[in-house]
Formats: structure tokens, C-alpha cells, sequence
């Protein structure tokens, strides 16, 4: 990696990072962390389905399991929640590995690879919704406890600090990957997996790596969910909502750009939330405007319009 | 495990091929748009939803029998498949199928909460005089709205399969499937072939809707409960297959039926989706095999 | 011992025998043709030696080692690299970026591969092409991202899959040389080609395939006086051809 | 028959052609040569109506095609065998064969069908084959006989000859020979030098999507520039 | 004298999504609460200041409930009242929290929304453990006063929170109050098919069914028993979604008939009831216990409102912890108020029965409007 691939990176992180200099209301703290969450999410999905080229639709089966094992750690073993969120990022990558193990090694590729994630998914939220040890249907309630030695913060603006940190440090990791060999022979195993195997790229293994560090990411995001709502249940650990999430914000931003997925979340909740500012005495027509504005923004690319913003290759 | 009198499980195998047979008609739709554009189709709930809004206003409007108004909403729906797929669908996608893939994505979430705000979010249903009718078989009672559905599927799914088998559009319809710039050349207008696909996907959702709507309910987000199970018949019965997803709806429909009624069901669900992920792992290309 | 020895390999596909019972060898350091009628299983064989098909029955042997259906990657990395028939660029990746991916096999570092890709672009012919996307190109350009990307693996056997088919006359004399001198560098070639023109300038031997049986073996020369060969394969209008204005 | 005046097309910002103009008499065989990347593909097409013209006119039978669909250029007789053959791997032989006359020429299928597996048995073995595991020479088979089942006023092959062996590119020049004597008009698109200036009627040599050379093939042949550049001599 | 500046009142309900449904009745009930305020003269003690509604959409998750208090937030409101489902309650009244803005939960039985020591969260409404206290209380009155008919119960729930909750609990004290429970079974929510539950049941053929489901599925639940000819001694709900729903009754009334519910409910004897009771009819609506509960939430800030007498977040905090018996506004069946903690001790859950075409209050006996019809006749 040179400074001119860092550079554009930490002048992001920078610049955020002044956001809750000048604005301390709560609306565009809360908006800000919670696009920066979905952005990390989103990173891990740009891992493996922008780089890989494995669409994934089960991602929530990383993000919740990140996002229960910082919980239940915690409120169950009253482990520090740094370290239950450690233990998160650990736990999702093994997930990770292990779905990625059992559907690449029987060759999934393409849409069935994309439906057994969803399936994995599926399966984890319908256990997590009957096992006592995960609150069950009842959810999870981590205890309200503001200091900041118990990764919750009095002030939003520290949250949203350490989630800023989070998301520039996979941004990194991105770059990182995007520069290597791994990422390379990744790439090529998305343009073709065949013709990769033909010049000794071990298409099993660049895909379990890409899988693993792109659960971790998820599995982070959902940790840090966990960790600032202070609430989950099956649906939101493991719903399709995440996984759709996941997904939407680096295709929309540019799949297989280090940026893509940073500026498809952004564009997406700034879309939500403009709509949410429409909702009438009707509800749904914000969210008719918003599946509108979705399908406009797919045929008429922000990235085409603004080629800078298609970050380097 | 508790044991059933043979006479429940009978009935539960019954009722699992009646169910299966409509969850296979909304998997057909599935599985032939995928077939065709290659692309999960996220808009299919919706579409669902909107066709059994469509028949409940046939019948709250018009007071047009559910099984009745499949005749206007088949071609209804076509025309609307046909209208989505080259008004919006294809010039916003450019050919991409992420794009696709978002913007059915978009189209759900425009149908689904425009519903909600037309019908609002109740939960609506019809009454009709033979919603509660059963069929006395022996010692089973099978409710007579499902042994409908049931016929039905099968006929809508033999004349589809005869459509791609033995018609020209059929083999235009698989062969772009595979091949866009070839059937170019032969002469099949590439663009056309799609939206007739969607349409086809379309109009058997109709069908769908009509035969639940007597024995179920509608409200703006009913559809997503059969989108997930259509997914499971499509990957059991091998995407793209006609036979496939009707059968992979009969076996789904038995084992979800099966599974129910010895783990109950909520953990019946898992039952279909430790099946659908053995099925993904070990026979990616389907029960029935289609060829890949 | 022999570089590479195919003993007695056959594939089945249903009721079809692509390839039965076909057993050649290829000498080290040279160049071998493999030639034969559409569909008489040449492909397959290749598939068969790289690991992307596991043969009905026989075995492959390389440098003595038993090396039937080792995975493809596991192979690249021993020295053994193949272009394929249908060319498989990774078409998204700008033609650098194509070869590049076979440099990284021996290279970890992007600068290294990347420097290799641009040294392998030039003998191939693809200096001006290199910042295009691979999609872009035309047969020939595609097929020398082909040969790009397996010679950038820097194998030691070279298995060329039909390379020269859609160039043009003078095309084909431009990069017959170029495969000379990749021979000369040190890597063995067996190479699939129905342009005899080829054939008959490179192969030092050459092994006739047909209805997946070996019928003939022997030098270029040999070969095209056989009559089976001629029948099966060349035709009689190519035959006096090329044995009357051989210019080899 | 086939008329193309000042055609200028290209991909994005790239211009691939420059102003081309050709000719295609009734009964005629007229050879496109040029090197890889002169924009012979691109041209068919163009005439295909698969890839759009920047300017200039194509006409056939006397009817301005610019700009129609490949649908309706197909529909009027304009028959092209692509590059890459295009076949529908998941279909079987036969149905590959049944859908080149899904536009036209249908009510003579079965007629068609038989001429063509007489043309090339090979291909009644395979009928029941899925097309995508068919050999590379196959496929070309087949794509040629689905080019034939629309039966081409005016067939545009492109590479016939790529990948074929001696024996079946002799034997395709002589079908293409045997096509031209039952009075069909033919486009061929060629690396195949030497044989297709022998029989060709006229040949132009696209340069830098430009022509070169044109001219009746005896001539072609001889020029000395175009041995230099495309025989090898 | 110049009108006194209006008083910004969040809303928050959930009117997209899964949850759509309840809140848009919820919605319904704090219009019509603040309407009726606004009509008879506003908030007297800050000189008749109008109360005016922020709605806030929580799109049936809690980060939109949490998104939509940080937006009422700054647009200044004194206090917000909804959430719906516990989820989104526990979320957004802890956004709450962070600037002490009082919020009163409408709905949510959770008990965790009163039990995190939030000093600015209020339920008026009872939570799990009274509901459930009650629904086992009055089932045991119900079945002696009936001579005990009922021996042998079926548990059918849906997976979620509710459910799994109540049936948990069901499965436990049951049995100490002479219950056999033959079987528990649970549901998806959406669920496609209601036949091998009836199967079950019909096998097991207990005396009675305990259900806990939302409306879509307990429609097609007794809709499917109907058809299968099974008929227990009672069917007896707990916090059902269409126990408690006229749509139910209107559409189905064979499959309704009888059916009994614990739940929430208006208290039939206040006038007010009746009254509100048509005004939501006469918009076409149906009557839901959504509507009356958040029409009692919002008297309830309104009556604090007035003792504070200034539109001060903190006072308004206190005054709600100190309502007592004298706020009478609200119409539900409840006690004299009194909140330890931010619940309502008196909140309390009523035993309905869908009789002919009517849901009557049948426990307990201080608001019931009508005599249980158990076990059903034959
Ligand atoms: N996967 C497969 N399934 C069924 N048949 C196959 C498969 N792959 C190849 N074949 C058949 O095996 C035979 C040999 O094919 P192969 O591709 O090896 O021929 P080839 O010698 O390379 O021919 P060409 O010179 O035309 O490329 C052909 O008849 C082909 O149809
Ligand atoms: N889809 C495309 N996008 C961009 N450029 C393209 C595309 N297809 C072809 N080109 C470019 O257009 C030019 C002409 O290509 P074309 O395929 O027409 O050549 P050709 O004469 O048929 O060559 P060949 O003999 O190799 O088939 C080439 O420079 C090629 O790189
Ligand atoms: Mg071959
Ligand atoms: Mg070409």
C-alpha cells in the first residue's frame, strides 16, 4: 500500500471524525452511528460478495451472531463487553468459515451459494428465537449502565468516535486486501473462478479467507448494534432486514470499491431518512417514495454521475 | 416423539400435498423468472400480496368469486409482469443483475407500502359458502378450497410445461436464458422474451392468489410468508424446472406438514431448512435434476 | 524417465467414450502436438492433465510422480499450466490485471507480479493492449491473454489449447516464433492446434487423437503421410498440401 | 442486395469504424478480411442490427435496415452465424436447430432439419446432447446449420473455420461452395485467407475500420501488400 | 389575550412494517385524545395551550423508534407516549432517557420497560406477569363457578414474545391449579397453515384451548378447527389479537362465537367508552383495545400537564409519578391509579367473551357487562 491509497482513507476518517464538533444533535449523531454500523456491515459484505463476487443473502447470520455473542456474553458471564465484543468479531468469522467451508467445498456458486447463506440465516434465527440462553422470543435487554469502562457512553459523540475508528480501520483492511495477492487472486476467482484455478489460485481458500474477514466485519457491526441499542431479539439479530441491508448500500455505492459501500449507505439512509420527513396522514407513502427513489438511483448511478467517486481500482 | 394414530398422519401427508401443490404453483413463477433472468426475484411476495388484493377486491367490488376471477386476473397479471419487466424492471437494471436484483428490491418496497396505504393494514378475507366445506376421504376430512388448489396447480404447471417444452416461445424463453446475443441473431426479441417471462411468473401468482384467498387471508405483507418456502421448492426441484417446482412443492408441503405435526410449527420451519441446506450442499443442482 | 506419460486414460460421459484408453508421452523441453478430428477428445485430455476432469480410468504421470486428479491450482503451482480452448479471460480486469493473477502464483508482492505481467504482455504482443478490459478484445487479443496468463505462472509444461485458431495467416507466423522462444526459455509445450501450417513449423512429434483413441505417433512429417490420418483428419486436399509445399 | 454506406460505429468512446462501405450482389460470395481488430465483427454487427451505427445507411433488398432490431433484420433474410458461435448450451442439438427458424422459414422446418443433418451427420448423432457439451468443432456445425434453418437470403458467416480441422474446413468451404451454387448470397468474415480469396467473387480488406481494398478476389489475391500483411509471405 | 404557544405531544407507533396494523390504531386513539383536549380547551393550567401532535413512525423496528425520539426530540415535544410493541418501547423510551423526556409506554408488556430504573418511563397499561397472574386467576374462577368442566388444555402459541412468554408460563402454573396441559405447541408468525395444529388438537382432544397468537393466525386457527368439526368445552385466550377484534366477529362470527380472551380492554361502564366507541366506528374503523389505551396514555400526560402547569419535562416527570386516584379520564377498567417505579399498579387485564355480536367484559365482576357462557354448549 502507497499514501496515495491510505491518503483518500484517513482523510475520510478525519473528517468525520469533526462531525460531532459542530453537531451535537442527537437526530444526526444517531443517523450518523447508525449508517456508520451498516457501513461496516456493508464493508463485510463488499468483502466477500463486491471482491469475491459470492452474493451473499444471509449476512444477518454474521451480524447476529456477533451481535448475540457480545450480549450474551455479557449478560449472562458479566464479561466485559470489550471483550464480549471481541469475542463477537471471533466468533461470526468462525460462522463464517464454517458456511463458507461447507457450501464452497460442495461448489456453490452463484444464486445457491446466495440462498444458503439465506437458509443459514434463517436456521439461526428460528433457534435463537426458541433457546433460553439467547432471551428467546423475549429478546435480550443488556442492562443500561453509561460508563464508559462498559462500552456505553454517557455523550453520543464517544460512540460515535469509536464507530468511526471501526469503520476507517476496515476501510484499511479493504485497501489492504485490495492490494494483495489474496485480493488479486479474489478478484479473479469473481471474474472467473475456472480460469483462476487454471494459474494456481486455490479458489477454496481465497474464498473461505474472504468469507471469514467478511463475517468478521458483519459480526463487528453487529456487535456494535447490540452494544448501542442495548436490545436484540431473533428478528433483529437475524432478520432479513440486515442481510438486505448488507447488501444494498455496496451495490448501490460501487461493489468491489473500497468506498462503494460507504457511499451507498450514506446515500441510502439520507434517502430514508428525507422520506421518513414525508410520512402523511398515510402510512407507507414515505416508504412508496423511498422504493421509488431506490429504483431511480439504480438506473441512473450516482457512481456514473460522479465518476470520482467510483474509487480507484 | 409422539405417535400419531396412522389416520392423523394420513391426513397430514394429505394436507401437506394440498398446501404443497399451491406453494409449488408460487414457486413455478420463481423458478421460471430465475430460469430466465437469473436473478432471485425480491419483488415475488409483493406481487403476491398485490394479486390477492386484486382477487379480494374482485370479490368485495365486484362480488366475483375467487375461483371465478382467475379468469380476468390471469391476464391481468400478465399484462402487468409484461408492463414491469420492460417499463421498469429492464431499462432500470441495464443489464446488470445486481441491478435487477435491487430494483425488484425497490419494487417490493413500493408495493408492499403502497398497498399498506391504499388497503391499510388490516387483515382482510372473503366469506364464501364453501370456504369451510370439507371432502370426507375414509377418515380424513380435506378441506375442499385446498383439493381445488390442488387440481389447479396441476394443470397450470402441465400447460406450462408443455409452453416450454413444445412451443417456440418456450425454447425461446430457454434459450435466452443462456444465450442472449444468440437468440439475437435467430430472431427472438430478447427484451420481449423476458417480459413475457415475468409475465408468465406473474400470472400464475394470480392463480396462486386465487386459489389461497378462499381458505386464507391478505393483508400488505402476507405474500413474504411463501416467498421463503418458494425458495426452498425452487432449490429443491432444481431452478428453472416446471416439474421440479411442483413436485419440490409436494415434498416441501409433506415435510413441512410432517414436521409440524411431530416438532410443531415453529421448529417444523427448521425441519425445511436443514433439508433445503442438505439439498444445497449435497445436490446443488435440485431433487430433480435439472440439467445445469 | 519421461516429463509427462499418459497411461491408458480414458473418460467416459454417459454412453459416450470421449477419450479410451489413450496413452502418450511428452519428452522434456520439447515441443508436442496433439491433433485430431472436432471432437475426437483432445480438449478432455487437457482437462484430464490440469485436474479439472478426474478421468474414468488411467493415470497421469509428471517428472514420474502419479499426479491423476490433483486439483488444477495444486498443479499450476508444480509447473503445469494450461490455456483453454473457449477462452476464459476474466473479463472485467484490464488485460495487466489478467496476467498479473497468474504472476502472483510465484510472485507474493503486487509490484513483482506486476512488473512480471507487463514483461510477459510484451513477448506475447499485448504492450499496447495492457490498460484495456480483457471483454474489449478481439479473438486474437484474447488469446494471447490466454497464453499470458499461463505463461505468467512460469510453468515448466505448457499445455496450449488451440491458440492460433482465429488468427489470421501472418498472425500465426508472427507468434510461432514467439512460442519457439518460450520452448527455448526452457518450458516444454504440448500444444492442441488444427492450423497443420503451425504444426507442421513447431512440433518436434505429434500424436494424432481420433474418437478418443491415439492413431498415429510420430514427427509432423510422418504423420501427415499416414493414411489413417489423412482420412480422419486432414483430408486429402490439406494432405497434398502440406506435403507438397512444405516449406518447415 | 446488401448496400452499406459511410457506416460509422464503435463502443463507448472508442470509434471502431470509420466510414465503411460495401456491396453484396444477389448469388454472390464476398470475402471481409482484415486483421484481428479491424472491426470485422463489429461490422456484422452493425448490419445485424446487434450494435448501433453512429451514421451512415444500410440497406437490404432495396429497404433501408439502419437501425431496426436484429428481430426484424433476421425476419427479411439477413442471416448471420456469429463469431463465437452463440449456441444455446442448454438446449439440445435439435431444439438449437428448431429455434434458427423461429422467425422464419418455419413452415419448412422439418425440411430444413433433414437437409441439415444431411450437411452434417455429426450432428444427428448428437441431437439429444445438450449443445454446451458438444466439441468445439460441433458447435460450429451447429451453429451453421441453425444459420441455415432460417433460410438466408443472405448469410454473414463469421470464422466459419475456427477451430474446425483440415478435413471439415475443406468440407465447409465446399458447403459454403455448394450453398453459393444453390444461388444463396454469402458474407464471409475469414482468417482463412488463402481459401476464401479462392472462393470469393470480390474481397474487401478492412483496415483501422476502414477498407483498405476492395475488388474482385482474383485481384485481391494478388496484390502484393495484402501477401505481405495477411499471407505471410 | 394572545393564544399561549402550542404544546408539541410525540406520538410514536409503528405504521409500517409487521406492526402496521396495531399502530395505526394506536394512532387513532391519540388523535382522538388530543382532539378531544384541543376541543374542550386545551391545557387550562398553561392557559389553554393546544396540544400538538408529532407523529413519529417507528417502522415496526426499534432503531426507528429510536431515530423518530431523537427527531421529537428536536422538535421540542414535552413527552412521548406509544412504542407499541416492547421492542421498540425499551428502545426509544432509553433514547428518551438521555434527555430525561418523559415516555409513556401504550402498549408493551414487557416487564423490562419498568424494571431498568428509567425515571422518566411510565406504563399505565399492566404488564406480562399481572396479565398472565389474572388469566390464570380467572381462569380457575371460571371453570369452578362452572363445576369444573374443564380438565385437560392445549397450549397453541405463536413464537414470539407474547407467546412464548405466556405459554412458558402457562406450562408452569397450570398444572398447580389442576390443569393438565397435554401439549404446547407453537407457530410462526406469519403462519401459512393452521391444519396440523388442528390435527394435534384433534388427537389430543382436550378440554380446552389456550391460544396467543395475533389475528391472521388465530382467524385461520379457529377457522380451520371450525372446518374440522372440532369443538372444545372453551376456547380461552391471553392476549389474543382477535379475541379482542370486531373484525373477527363481523367476518367469521360462527368461528367466533364464544371465543374468551384476557386482554386489554376498554371499561364498557364509562359513557366515554361508548362515545369513542362510535366516533372510531363512524371513520369506518374497527374497535381495538389499541385505540382506548392510547387515548388513556395521552389523558394521562394531560392530566400531568395540568397539575404541573408548565410545559417543563422534569415537572411533567414528576407529575405523572404522581397521579393518583383523582385522574379519572381514561376508560380503562382499572383502579385508582398509582405508579411505583413507572407502572401503574392498577393496570390490570380484563377477561372478554365474543357473545352473538359483541365482545362482553365478563371478569372481572366490577366492569363486566355481561355472564360467561362456559363450557360452551354442545
Ligand atoms: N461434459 C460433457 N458431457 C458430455 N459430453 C461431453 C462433455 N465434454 C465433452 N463431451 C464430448 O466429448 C467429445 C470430446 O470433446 P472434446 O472437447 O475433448 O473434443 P476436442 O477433441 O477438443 O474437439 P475440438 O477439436 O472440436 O475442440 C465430444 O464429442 C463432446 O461432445
Ligand atoms: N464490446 C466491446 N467493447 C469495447 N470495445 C470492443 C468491444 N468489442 C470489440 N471492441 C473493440 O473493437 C475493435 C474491433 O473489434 P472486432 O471484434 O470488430 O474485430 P475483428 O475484426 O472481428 O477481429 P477478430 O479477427 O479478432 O475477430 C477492437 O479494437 C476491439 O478491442
Ligand atoms: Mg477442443
Ligand atoms: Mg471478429
Amino acid at each position: 500500500m502507497t499514501a496515495r491509497d491510505v491518503l483518500p482513507i484517513l482523510l475520510f476518517g478525519a473528517v468525520a471524525a469533526l462531525l460531532p464538533v459542530f453537531v451535537t444533535a442527537g437526530t444526526l449523531l444517531n443517523f450518523a452511528i447508525f449508517t456508520l454500523i451498516l457501513c461496516l456491515a456493508a464493508q463485510g459484505w463488499n468483502i466477500l460478495g463486491g471482491f469475491g463476487g459470492q452474493y451473499s443473502f444471509g449476512h444477518a447470520a454474521f451480524f447476529g451472531t456477533g451481535a448475540y455473542a457480545t450480549a450474551v456474553l455479557q449478560v449472562r458471564y458479566g464479561v466485559n463487553p470489550y471483550v464480549t465484543f471481541l469475542a463477537g468479531i471471533a466468533l461470526a468469522s468462525v460462522v463464517g468459515w464454517v458456511i463458507g467451508f461447507l457450501s464452497f467445498r460442495s461448489g456453490l456458486r452463484g444464486s445457491y451459494f446466495a440462498l444458503v447463506t439465506l437458509a443459514f440465516a434463517e436456521v439461526f434465527r428460528v433457534l435463537s428465537n426458541a433457546v433460553p440462553f439467547t432471551g428467546g422470543a423475549a429478546g435480550l435487554l443488556i442492562p443500561l449502565n453509561q460508563r464508559a469502562a462498559n462500552f456505553q457512553f454517557e455523550s453520543r459523540g464517544w460512540f460515535y468516535l469509536l464507530v468511526l475508528a471501526l469503520v476507517v480501520v476496515a476501510l484499511l483492511l479493504t485497501r489492504a486486501l485490495e492490494r494483495s495477492r489474496l485480493g488479486a487472486q479474489l478478484v479473479a476467482v469473481r471474474e472467473n473462478e475456472d480460469a483462476a484455478r487454471a494459474v494456481g489460485v486455490d479458489a477454496l481458500r481465497v474464498k473461505l479467507s474472504a468469507i471469514t474477514l467478511s463475517a468478521a466485519m458483519t459480526g463487528a457491526a453487529g456487535g456494535l448494534y447490540a452494544q448501542y441499542f442495548l436490545y436484540l431479539d431473533s428478528t433483529i439479530a437475524y432478520g432479513t432486514w440486515i442481510s438486505v441491508e448488507a447488501l444494498l448500500a455496496p451495490i448501490i455505492g460501487g461493489a468491489g470499491t473500497v468506498f462503494g459501500p460507504v457511499i451507498g449507505a450514506v446515500i441510502l439512509h439520507t434517502l430514508a431518512e428525507a422520506t421518513r420527513m414525508m410520512v402523511g396522514r398515510i402510512p407507507g407513502i414515505d416508504l412508496v417514495i423511498y422504493g421509488v427513489l431506490l429504483i431511480l438511483v439504480v438506473r441512473f448511478p450516482p457512481r456514473n454521475l460522479l465518476p470520482w467517486l467510483r474509487g480507484r481500482r | 416423539m409422539r405417535n400419531f394414530p396412522p389416520e392423523i398422519v394420513m391426513e397430514a401427508v394429505a394436507n401437506g400435498l394440498l398446501t404443497g401443490a399451491v406453494y409449488g404453483l408460487v414457486a413455478l413463477g420463481l423458478t421460471l423468472v430465475y430460469g430466465v433472468l437469473h436473478i432471485i426475484n425480491f419483488a415475488h411476495g409483493a406481487l403476491l400480496t398485490l394479486a390477492m388484493y386484486a382477487a379480494w377486491v374482485a370479490w368485495a367490488a365486484f362480488g366475483l368469486d375467487p375461483y371465478v376471477a382467475i379468469l380476468p386476473l390471469v391476464p391481468i397479471f400478465f399484462a402487468l409482469g409484461y408492463g414491469v419487466q420492460r417499463l421498469v424492471i429492464g431499462p432500470a437494471s441495464r443489464g446488470e443483475d445486481s441491478n435487477i436484483l435491487l430494483v425488484t428490491l425497490g419494487l417490493s418496497i413500493v408495493l408492499e407500502n403502497a398497498m399498506l396505504a391504499i388497503f391499510r393494514s388490516d387483515t382482510l378475507s372473503v366469506q364464501v359458502d364453501y370456504a369451510m366445506e370439507v371432502i370426507e376421504a375414509g377418515p380424513m376430512l380435506l378441506s375442499f378450497p385446498r383439493v381445488v388448489g390442488f387440481g389447479v396447480a396441476f394443470v397450470v404447471a402441465a400447460v406450462l410445461f408443455v409452453l416450454l417444452r413444445m412451443t417456440d416461445t418456450g425454447r425461446a424463453i430457454r434459450a435466452v436464458a443462456k444465450e442472449r446475443t444468440g437468440a439475437a441473431l435467430v430472431g427472438i426479441d430478447v427484451g420481449h422474451v423476458y417480459a413475457v417471462t415475468f409475465g408468465i411468473g406473474t400470472a400464475c401468482l394470480a392463480v396462486a392468489a386465487c386459489l389461497l384467498l378462499p381458505s386464507f387471508y391478505v393483508n400488505p405483507r402476507v405474500g413474504n410468508a411463501f416467498v421463503l418456502v418458494a425458495f426452498t421448492i425452487v432449490v429443491l426441484g432444481g431452478m428453472g424446472s416446471v416439474p421440479g417446482a411442483l413436485l419440490g412443492g409436494l415434498v416441501i408441503g409433506v415435510v413441512e406438514s410432517l414436521s409440524g405435526l411431530y416438532l410443531g410449527d415453529s421448529l417444523g420451519q427448521l425441519g425445511i431448512f436443514v433439508i433445503f441446506i442438505l439439498v444445497l450442499l449435497f445436490k446443488p443442482t435440485g431433487l430433480f435434476g435439472a440439467r445445469a | 524417465m519421461s516429463f509427462l506419460q499418459i497411461r491408458n486414460v480414458s473418460m467416459r460421459f454417459g454412453g459416450l467414450m470421449a477419450v479410451s484408453d489413450a496413452s502418450f508421452d511428452v519428452a522434456e523441453g520439447s515441443i508436442t502436438g496433439l491433433i485430431g478430428p472436432n471432437g475426437a477428445g483432445k480438449t478432455t485430455l487437457f482437462a484430464i492433465v490440469s485436474g479439472f476432469q478426474k478421468p474414468t480410468s488411467g493415470q497421469v504421470l509428471w517428472r514420474g510422480a502419479e499426479i491423476t486428479a490433483r486439483p488444477p491450482h495444486v498443479l499450476a503451482a508444480e509447473g503445469l499450466s494450461r490455456t483453454f480452448q473457449i477462452v476464459q479471460p476474466f473479463a472485467g480486469l484490464s488485460v495487466r490485471e489478467n496476467i498479473a493473477v497468474g504472476a502472483f502464483l510465484r510472485h507474493r508482492r503486487r509490484a513483482d507480479a506486476i512488473a512480471l505481467a507487463e514483461q510477459v504482455a510484451e513477448q506475447v504482443g499485448l504492450t499496447a493492449e495492457l490498460d484495456k478490459p480483457a471483454a474489449a478484445l478481439t479473438v486474437s487479443g484474447r488469446k494471447r491473454v490466454e497464453l499470458g496468463k499461463a505463461l505468467a505462472t512460469q510453468p515448466k509444461l505448457l499445455l496450449l489449447d488451440e491458440v492460433l485458431a482465429g488468427l489470421n495467416p501472418s498472425e500465426v507466423r508472427d507468434i510461432v516464433p514467439v512460442v519457439r522462444a518460450i520452448r527455448d526459455s526452457g518450458v516444454t509445450v504440448l500444444m492442441i492446434e488444427h492450423v497443420m501450417q503451425a504444426v507442421m513449423n513447431l512440433c518436434e512429434s505429434v500424436h494424432v487423437l481420433a474418437q478418443g483413441r491415439i492413431i498415429a505417433s510420430g514427427t509432423p512429417a510422418e504423420v501427415v503421410a499416414t493414411p489413417a490420418v489423412v482420412e480422419a483428419y486432414l483430408g486429402h486436399g490439406a494432405a497434398s498440401r502440406l506435403s507438397g509445399g512444405a516449406h518447415a | 442486395m446488401l448496400e452499406v454506406r459511410d457506416l460509422v460505429a464503435g463502443y463507448g468512446l472508442t470509434r471502431v469504424l470509420e466510414g465503411v462501405s460495401l456491396d453484396v450482389t444477389a448469388g454472390e460470395i464476398v470475402a471481409v478480411l482484415g486483421s484481428n481488430g479491424a472491426g470485422k465483427t463489429t461490422l456484422n454487427m452493425v448490419l445485424s442490427g446487434l450494435v448501433k451505427p453512429r451514421s451512415g445507411e444500410v440497406r437490404f433488398a432495396g429497404e433501408r435496415i439502419t437501425g431496426l432490431s436484429p428481430a426484424q433484420v433476421m425476419a427479411r433474410g439477413l442471416i448471420q452465424v456469429p463469431e463465437g458461435r452463440k449456441i444455446f448450451p442448454n438446449l439440445n442439438v435439435r431444439e438449437n436447430l428448431e429455434l434458427g427458424s423461429y422467425r422464419r422459414a418455419k413452415a419448412n422446418r422439418a425440411k430444413n432439419l433433414e437437409k441439415v443433418f444431411a450437411t452434417f451427420p455429426r450432428l444427428r448423432e448428437r441431437v439429444a446432447q445438450a449443445a454446451g457439451t458438444l466439441s468445439g468443432g460441433e458447435q460450429q456445425m451447429l451453429a451453421i446449420g441453425r444459420g441455415m434453418m432460417a433460410e438466408p437470403k443472405l448469410l454473414i458467416l463469421d470464422e466459419p473455420s475456427l477451430g474446425l480441422s483440415p478435413l471439415l474446413v475443406e468440407e465447409m468451404f465446399t458447403l459454403i461452395r455448394r450453398l453459393h451454387g444453390e444461388g444463396l448470397a454469402i458474407m464471409l468474415v475469414e482468417q482463412n485467407v488463402a481459401q476464401s480469396l479462392d472462393l470469393a467473387d470480390r474481397a474487401y480488406v478492412l483496415e483501422h475500420g476502414a477498407f483498405a481494398l476492395a475488388g474482385p478476389a482474383a485481384e485481391v489475391r494478388e496484390n502484393p501488400e495484402l501477401k505481405r500483411a495477411y499471407l505471410g509471405l | 389575550r394572545a393564544q399561549p404557544a402550542a404544546i408539541k405531544l410525540g406520538i410514536l407507533q409503528p405504521v409500517t412494517g409487521a406492526l402496521a396494523q396495531d399502530g395505526e390504531y394506536g394512532r387513532l386513539g391519540a388523535e382522538l385524545a388530543i382532539n378531544e383536549i384541543n376541543a374542550t380547551g386545551g391545557i387550562k393550567a398553561l392557559g389553554g395551550a393546544q396540544i400538538q401532535m408529532v407523529f413519529g413512525d417507528a417502522r415496526s423496528s426499534p432503531e426507528g423508534g429510536t431515530a423518530e425520539v431523537e427527531r421529537m426530540q428536536a422538535e421540542g415535544v414535552v413527552a412521548v407516549v406509544g412504542g407499541f410493541a416492547s421492542p421498540i418501547c425499551l428502545a426509544s423510551s432509553q433514547a428518551a432517557s438521555r434527555y430525561d423526556l418523559p415516555y409513556v409506554a401504550d402498549v408493551g408488556v414487557s416487564d423490562a420497560i419498568v424494571t431498568r430504573g428509567l425515571k422518566n418511563t411510565f406504563r399505565f397499561s399492566p404488564g406480562f406477569g399481572s396479565i398472565t397472574a389474572a388469566a390464570l386467576d380467572n381462569l380457575v374462577k371460571l371453570n369452578d363457578a362452572a363445576g369444573k368442566p374443564a380438565k385437560t388444555v392445549v397450549v397453541v402459541h405463536e413464537d414470539g414474545l407474547f407467546g412464548s412468554g405466556m405459554a412458558r408460563l402457562m406450562g408452569a402454573e397450570l398444572p398447580k391449579r389442576g390443569f393438565e396441559v397435554l401439549e404446547t405447541i407453537s407457530h410462526p408468525t406469519p403462519a401459512r397453515d393452521m391444519s396440523n395444529i388442528a390435527l394435534r388438537i384433534r388427537a389430543l382432544n382436550p378440554d380446552l384451548i389456550i391460544p396467543s397468537s395475533y389475528y391472521a393466525e388465530f382467524v385461520l386457527l379457529s377457522r380451520t378447527l371450525q372446518q374440522r368439526r372440532i369443538r372444545p368445552k372453551g376456547i380461552y385466550c391471553v392476549l389474543n389479537g382477535a379475541a379482542s377484534n370486531y373484525r373477527f366477529v363481523r367476518e367469521f362470527p360462527d368461528a367466533a362465537n364464544l371465543v374468551m380472551d384476557v386482554n386489554h380492554w376498554a371499561d364498557p361502564r364509562k359513557p366515554k367508552t361508548a362515545e369513542l366507541r362510535r366516533q372510531v366506528e363512524a371513520q369506518n374503523r374497527f374497535w381495538l383495545y389499541n385505540t382506548p389505551m392510547n387515548y388513556s396514555a395521552v389523558m394521562l400526560v394531560a392530566d400531568a400537564l395540568e397539575r404541573a402547569g408548565a410545559a417543563d419535562r422534569a415537572k411533567v416527570i414528576d407529575a405523572i409519578a404522581a397521579t393518583d386516584g383523582k385522574f379519572d379520564r381514561h376508560i380503562m377498567p382499572y383502579g385508582p391509579t398509582r405508579f411505583v417505579n413507572g407502572q401503574n399498579q392498577a393496570g390490570q387485564a380484563v377477561n372478554t367473551q365474543i357473545q352473538g355480536n359483541d365482545i362482553k367484559v365478563i371478569f372481572p365482576a366490577e366492569f363486566a357487562d355481561a355472564q360467561a357462557v362456559f363450557p360452551w354448549p354442545a
